[in-house]
C-alpha cells in the first residue's frame, strides 16, 4: 500500500477535504468539470463546491434543472466524449429517480459496446440518516449499487480518504460513485495539502487486536472504533477495518484479519437485510470457514424505511453501544 | 364566477390559518425546537387556499416538500401537523414522517413528498380511481418551477392528458429551485408553455391574488368534475423565508430589492385591503380570524409539546399492513 | 401450509397460469384493474394481458405511455385510493427507470404516514437472459427489491405457483413485486382451475435428500432439481428449496433443512456479487453454524453485464452442469 | 438551401443502404439466423438519411432500439453490423452489445439504445462536451413518438434549452409504440408540440421525403453550430414491418389500408421518382447504387458468417477499464 502522504499537521473537515480535492483536480485537468443541482451559484446545499463556480465558470460548474436522469447522462455522454465529469445528486436517495442512466447506461456502456467506450465519470452524492431528514433523505443505498457490474463505489470514513478517494474516482476511468457521508462532513481530521490518492480497492485497518474482526465503513467505523474502544478496556482487543471502497471489494485484507481472529462482526448503517453485510460475511465463510470459531455477527439497520422522529431514529441508527454488545458475544461465544 | 362573500371569507380564513402555522414553524425551528428540515410556505399562502376552496374532503392532493401550506388549506389538523413537526407520537405520522411526509388521507391530502415531483404520478393515479369509479371527484397536484423539469412530472401529466383523467395541476413558480434562479434551469419564462405538448388547457394566473387562484382552479375544477380531462395552472408567486428554515445563508441568491418588492404584494394584506373596501370584512374582523388562528397555533404547540414521544418499540411497526383479503369491496 | 389445490390434471403454460389468475381476480374483485404499456389491445408483449381488454374494456386493462415512473404511480395513487392495481413494467430492467416510484414512494408511504395508507398494489415484471436480449433487457435484479423494507417479493419457478403467487400478490394489501421469468413463459405444468392462494412467505421443498441443501428459486429451480437428478444417479441426494417469495424469506425452511444435510448451496441467476445469496448463506451460517460441514457454496452469474452473443450468454447463466459440480465437491469437501 | 446534386447522390445512396441492411437482416431473422430481438427501419430511410447527411464523422448521434439505420446513415460498416447481428467476435462490440447496442464511437455513433428513451440524455451530454471544447461539432438524438413520454426524454431537452447546447432532437413519429397506437397515449398529435415548452424551435417535416428532412436538418444543425442552442424536429414516418422482426403478430394493430398507404409513400421509391424527373440519376443509375448495396451485404452476411465466436473467455473482458490515470487531457 501507498504510505500516505505527508500532513504536516494540517487539520481540515470532511467536506473541506472534498472541496480541495476536485478543486485541485480542476486545476490540473481543464477536463474536469462538475454538474449537478445548486452546485455553481449557490455552492452545494451541503457547501461542498463553494467557491469553484466563481473560479471556473459556469461551463466548468455548471447548475442543471432538476433532472437527475439528465445529470447523470450529461456526464455519460461527455465522459464518452473525452470529459472527465463529476456529477452531484446531492442526496442518495435522489439516485434512485436516475438509476436507470447509471445501472443500464453508465454501468454497461463499456462492456455492451465491446470495450470501445471509456467512462471516466464521478457521480457524487451524500448518504446517511441521523439528521431526522426522513425516511427519503436519509438512506444508504450503496448495496444496490455495488451488485451492477461495471461501477466501482466507495464510501470515505474520514477526510483523509474523502480528499484521496475522491482523486482516485476522478482519475480512474471508470464509472464510480463517491457517496459521502452527511453526519460526517463537518469531521476534522489531517490532510495533506497536496493531490494525493487513497488506491481504490484498498481497505485500511484503523485499529488492531487479535480477538475479533470489526469490517466496517463510512460513517460506521467511527461507531465501531468506539465500541472497540470500549470493548479494549474489557480485554477485547478488535481488529476495525475500514473498507473505504465497496466495489472492487479488498477481501484479502478482511479474510486475513478474520484468520487470525477467528471472530467476525460486519457492520453497516444501511438495513442489514438484503445488505453489502451478507456478501461481505459470505465472502468471508467462503475463505475462512475452517478459522471461525463462532457465526459472523452482521449488523445493519432493522427492517424499515428510516423514521423521522429523533427518538425513533436513534433506535434505528445502529451505534456503538449494539456493537459492543455483540463484539462482547462474540468475544464469549 | 365571482366568489361569494362566504367564499370570499373562506379564502381569507385559509391563508390566515397558513401563515399563522408557518411564522410558528419557523420560530420553533429557530429554537431549535424542530428537527429535520422545515420547508415554509410563507407569501404563497394564495395559491393553496384558492385551489383548495375549490375541494371538498373527497378530492384529493398531492404536495412537495413545502407541505404545510397545502394541508392547512386543505382543512390539516394544525394540533396533528404541529405534533409530526417534533416528530411526537400524536402526530399526523405518529412521528415517523415529520414536515415532509406530512398527510392526512380522510381530508384527501396525499402526503407532502421529499422527492421532486414525486407526488405527481400519484395524484395522477388518484385521478384515475376517481375516473374508474365514475365520481367527479378530482385530484390536485401542486408542484413547484424546478419540479416541472423532473421526468415524474412529464410522465404523469402526460398520463393524464392521454387517458383524460380528472386531475388539476398547479404549478407554484416561485423563481426558484432551491437556490438557483429560473433562468439556469430553463429556457421558457413561464412553466405554462408545457401544457400545450400534453394537449391540455393552461392559465397562468398572479399567485398573490386569492381570487385570481380561486376563479382559474373554480373554472378547471369545474371542467374535471364535467368530466372534460385535466388543466393545468401557473401561479407566480414568491416564498418571503428563505428555501428552507427561516434565515438566508451566507450567500445571496436573491436580491433584497427582488425580495422587499414581492413582500409589496403580500398575499394577505393585498386581499385584506381588498375585503375591507369591499366592505366584506373590516380591519377588525381581520383581527379576529389572525387572533382566532394565533390562538389555535399555541394551543396547538402546547399540545405537541406535551404530547408524548414515539414508543422506540414501535419502530417495526406499519413497515407493512398485516391485515388479510377479505374478498372484493364493494 | 396448505394443501395443493386439486388440478384435475389440467396443464397449462406458466404465463396462461399467470393471465388466469389475472382474469378471476378482475371477474371477483371490480377493484382490480391492470395497466401498463401494451397490455390492452395488443395483449401484453409476452401475451400475458390477452383477451383481457376486450373482456374488461379500457377502464380495466388500461394501455399506458411509455413512462414507468408514471405507472407506477398510477397504481401507487389508484392503491391509496381504495383500487387494486397491477401493474406491469414489462422488462425487469426497465423497474430502474421507476426506482423512485417503487423505493422511495410505493415502498415507503405506509410507513412514512405512519400507518395510514394501504397499498394493495402489484407489480408485475419478467426478468432473466437466455435470450440474446443483451445488457438491458437480461437482468435479475431482485436483490435490489429485497433489501427494501415496504415491498414483498416473489419469483415463481412453475405454472401452479405462478398463478397462486400472483393471486396471493393481488390480495396482499402491500405493494407487492411479481417477477416471472421469461424462459418460463412456456414452461407447461398442473394448474387448478379454480382460484387459490400460494401463500406469501413460503418455500417448497421441490426434491428430498439428506446429503446437500441447495437453495434457490425461479428458472433456477430447474437447472438445480436437473442437477439433483444427476447427482442422485452419484449417489448424492439433495434437498432443493424453491423459495418462491424472497421477501419475506422463509428462512425456516431453509435452515431446518441445513441442519440436517450440513452442506448447502445457494443457487440464483442474478449476478453472485452482492446478490440475494449472500443474505442467503449468511443467514444460514447464523442459524445452523454448528452444523456446516463445509462452507456454504453461492453460485451466481459472474461479475459482468449480460452479454449478448449466445455463446457468451450460456457461459454467464448458471446452469445443470455448473451446479452439478459445485454440489459434487460440496458433498466431498 | 437547397441540396446540390452531389447531396442529391449521397442521400440516395445513404438511403438505399439502409434499405439493404434491413430487409437482409429481416430475411436472415425469419430464417432465425441471428439471435435475439430485431428492430427494422425500413420505411423511416430518409429521416437517418436526411438528417446524417448534414453531420460530419466528429458530429454525434445517439439512437434508439430501432438503431441500424442509424449507424449505417452515419457511415456503419456492413460488416461489423452484420457480424454483430450474428454476435461474432468481428462485430461492432465484440458480439457483446448486439442490435440493440451497436454503436460506432469512431464515427460519432454513441450507441443503439435498449431502454426508450435511455440515449436522450446521452446525447445531451456529448452536446455539452461540444460546446464545453468550443467546437462546432453538433449531436443529435433519435427517439420515437413513443420515447416523447418518458422522463428521460424530457429532462434532456429541458437541459439542452437550459444550457444552451448545440443538439438536434429528431423524433421519428411513426404512429406506434410497440403495438399501441399514438393516441392511446397521448392527447396530442404532433410531438413537435412540446418543443415550446423547452423554448426551443420545432419544425415538422414529412419524414417519407428525404430532401424536405435534409432541409429542416441543415438549418437546424447550421443552427446548432452557429452557437445558436438546440432545436426539434418532428418526422412523420411509418415503419413497414413490424415493432419487431419482420412478421405482424396474429393480433392486428393497424390496418392493411393504413399500412398499404403509407407504403405508396416510400421514401425511396419518392425519392427516386424524383432524382429521375430532374435528370440527377435514371433508373440504370439507381439500380446500379442498390446492386452495389446488395453486392455489399452479401459480402457483410459471409463476413459475418465466417467470423469466429467470441471466445468464452473474454467474458469478463472490458467490465471495465484497466487502464490508468496518466495526468491531465490536452
Ligand atoms: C428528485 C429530487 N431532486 C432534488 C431534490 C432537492 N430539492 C428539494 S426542494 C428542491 C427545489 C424544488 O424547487 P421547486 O420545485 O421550484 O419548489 P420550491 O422549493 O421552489 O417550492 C430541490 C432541488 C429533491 N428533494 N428531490
Ligand atoms: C423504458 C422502456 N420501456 C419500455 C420499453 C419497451 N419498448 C421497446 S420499443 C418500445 C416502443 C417505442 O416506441 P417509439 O419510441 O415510438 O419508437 P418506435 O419503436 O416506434 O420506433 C417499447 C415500449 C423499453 N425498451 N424501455
Ligand atoms: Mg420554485
Ligand atoms: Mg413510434
Amino acid at each position: 500500500m501507498t504510505p500516505p502522504a505527508e500532513t504536516d499537521g494540517r487539520s481540515i473537515a470532511y467536506g473541506a477535504a472534498f472541496a480541495e480535492g476536485l478543486a485541485q483536480m480542476m486545476d490540473a485537468d481543464p477536463n474536469v468539470f462538475v454538474a449537478g443541482e445548486d452546485v455553481g451559484r449557490a455552492g452545494g446545499v451541503f457547501g461542498s463546491f463553494r467557491g469553484l463556480n466563481e473560479r471556473f465558470g459556469d461551463m466548468r460548474v455548471v447548475d442543471t434543472p432538476i433532472s437527475e436522469q439528465a445529470i447523470v447522462g450529461l456526464g455519460t455522454g461527455a465522459a464518452v466524449s473525452g470529459l472527465r465529469p463529476v456529477v452531484d445528486l446531492m442526496f442518495m436517495d435522489f439516485m434512485l429517480v436516475a438509476m436507470d442512466q447509471i445501472v443500464n447506461q453508465a454501468a454497461k456502456l463499456k462492456y455492451m459496446f465491446g470495450g470501445k467506450a471509456t467512462l471516466p465519470m464521478t457521480i457524487t452524492t451524500s448518504a446517511g440518516a441521523g439528521l431526522s431528514a426522513a425516511a427519503q433523505h436519509s438512506q444508504s443505498l450503496e448495496a444496490m449499487l455495488c451488485h451492477i457490474p461495471g461501477l466501482k463505489v466507495v464510501m470515505p470514513s474520514n477526510p483523509y480518504d474523502a480528499k484521496g478517494l475522491l482523486i482516485s474516482c476522478i482519475r480512474d476511468d471508470n464509472p464510480t460513485v463517491f457517496v459521502k457521508h452527511k453526519r460526517l462532513l463537518g469531521l476534522k481530521g489531517e490532510v495533506p495539502e497536496d493531490p494525493y490518492e487513497v488506491p481504490l480497492g484498498a481497505a485500511s485497518t484503523v485499529r488492531s487486536g487479535d480477538d475479533v474482526t470489526v469490517v466496517t465503513y463510512g460513517r460506521m467505523v467511527h461507531e465501531a472504533t468506539s465500541a472497540a474502544d470500549a470493548m479494549a478496556a474489557e480485554g477485547i482487543e478488535c481488529d476495525v477495518i475500514d473498507l473505504r471502497t465497496l466495489q472492487p471489494l479488498d477481501m484479502d485484507t478482511v479474510v486475513q484479519s478474520a484468520q487470525r481472529t477467528s471472530r467476525v462482526a460486519v457492520v453497516h448503517e444501511a438495513v442489514r437485510f438484503g445488505g453489502l453485510g451478507g456478501e461481505i460475511a459470505s465472502g468471508i465463510a467462503e475463505e475462512a470457514f475452517d478459522y471461525l470459531d463462532a457465526p459472523i455477527e452482521r449488523i445493519g439497520a432493522p427492517f424499515s424505511p428510516v423514521p423521522f422522529s429523533p427518538v425513533l431514529e436513534k433506535e434505528w441508527v445502529p451505534n456503538a453501544e449494539l456493537i459492543g454488545e455483540r463484539i462482547r458475544a462474540l468475544a464469549a461465544a | 364566477m365571482d366568489p361569494s362573500p362566504e367564499t370570499l371569507l373562506d379564502l381569507h380564513r385559509r391563508m390566515v390559518r397558513i401563515r399563522h402555522f408557518e411564522e410558528a414553524a419557523g420560530r420553533l425551528a429557530e429554537q431549535n425546537r424542530l428537527p429535520g428540515f422545515l420547508h415554509l410556505y410563507v407569501g404563497e399562502e394564495a395559491v393553496a387556499a384558492g385551489v383548495c376552496a375549490n375541494l371538498d374532503d373527497d378530492d384529493q392532493i398531492s404536495s412537495t416538500h413545502r407541505g404545510h401550506g397545502h394541508l392547512v388549506a386543505k382543512g390539516g389538523d394544525y394540533s396533528g401537523m404541529m405534533a409530526e413537526l417534533m416528530g411526537k407520537a400524536t402526530g399526523y405520522c405518529g412521528g415517523k414522517g415529520g414536515s415532509m411526509h406530512i398527510c392526512d388521507l380522510d381530508l384527501g391530502m396525499l402526503g407532502a413528498n421529499g422527492i421532486v415531483g414525486g407526488g405527481v404520478p400519484i395524484a395522477v393515479g388518484a385521478g384515475f380511481a376517481n375516473k374508474y369509479r365514475g365520481t367527479d371527484r378530482v385530484s390536485v397536484v401542486f408542484f413547484g418551477d424546478g419540479a416541472s423539469n423532473i421526468g415524474a412530472f412529464h410522465e404523469a401529466a402526460n398520463m393524464a392528458a392521454a387517458l383524460s383523467l380528472p386531475v388539476l395541476f398547479v404549478c407554484e413558480n416561485n423563481e426558484y429551485g432551491e437556490f438557483t434562479p429560473r433562468d439556469r434551469t430553463m429556457a421558457i419564462t413561464d412553466v405554462v408553455d408545457r401544457a400545450a405538448g400534453y394537449g391540455m388547457p393552461g392559465a397562468i394566473v398572479d399567485g398573490m391574488d386569492v381570487v385570481a387562484v380561486w376563479e382559474a382552479a373554480h373554472e378547471a375544477v369545474s371542467r374535471a368534475r364535467r368530466g372534460e380531462g385535466p388543466s393545468f395552472i401557473e401561479a407566480k408567486t414568491y416564498r418571503f423565508y428563505n428555501h428552507h428554515g427561516v434565515q438566508t445563508l451566507g450567500m445571496k441568491y436573491r436580491s433584497d430589492d427582488e425580495l422587499e418588492q414581492w413582500k409589496q404584494r403580500d398575499p394577505i394584506e393585498l386581499f385584506e385591503d381588498r375585503l375591507a373596501s369591499a366592505g366584506v370584512l373590516g380591519a377588525d374582523g381581520a383581527q379576529a380570524v389572525h387572533a382566532a388562528a394565533e390562538a389555535d397555533i399555541e394551543a396547538a404547540i402546547a399540545f405537541a409539546e406535551e404530547s408524548p414521544l414515539p414508543d422506540p418499540d414501535s419502530l417495526l411497526v406499519d413497515v407493512y399492513t398485516p391485515a388479510v383479503y377479505s374478498g372484493a369491496a364493494s
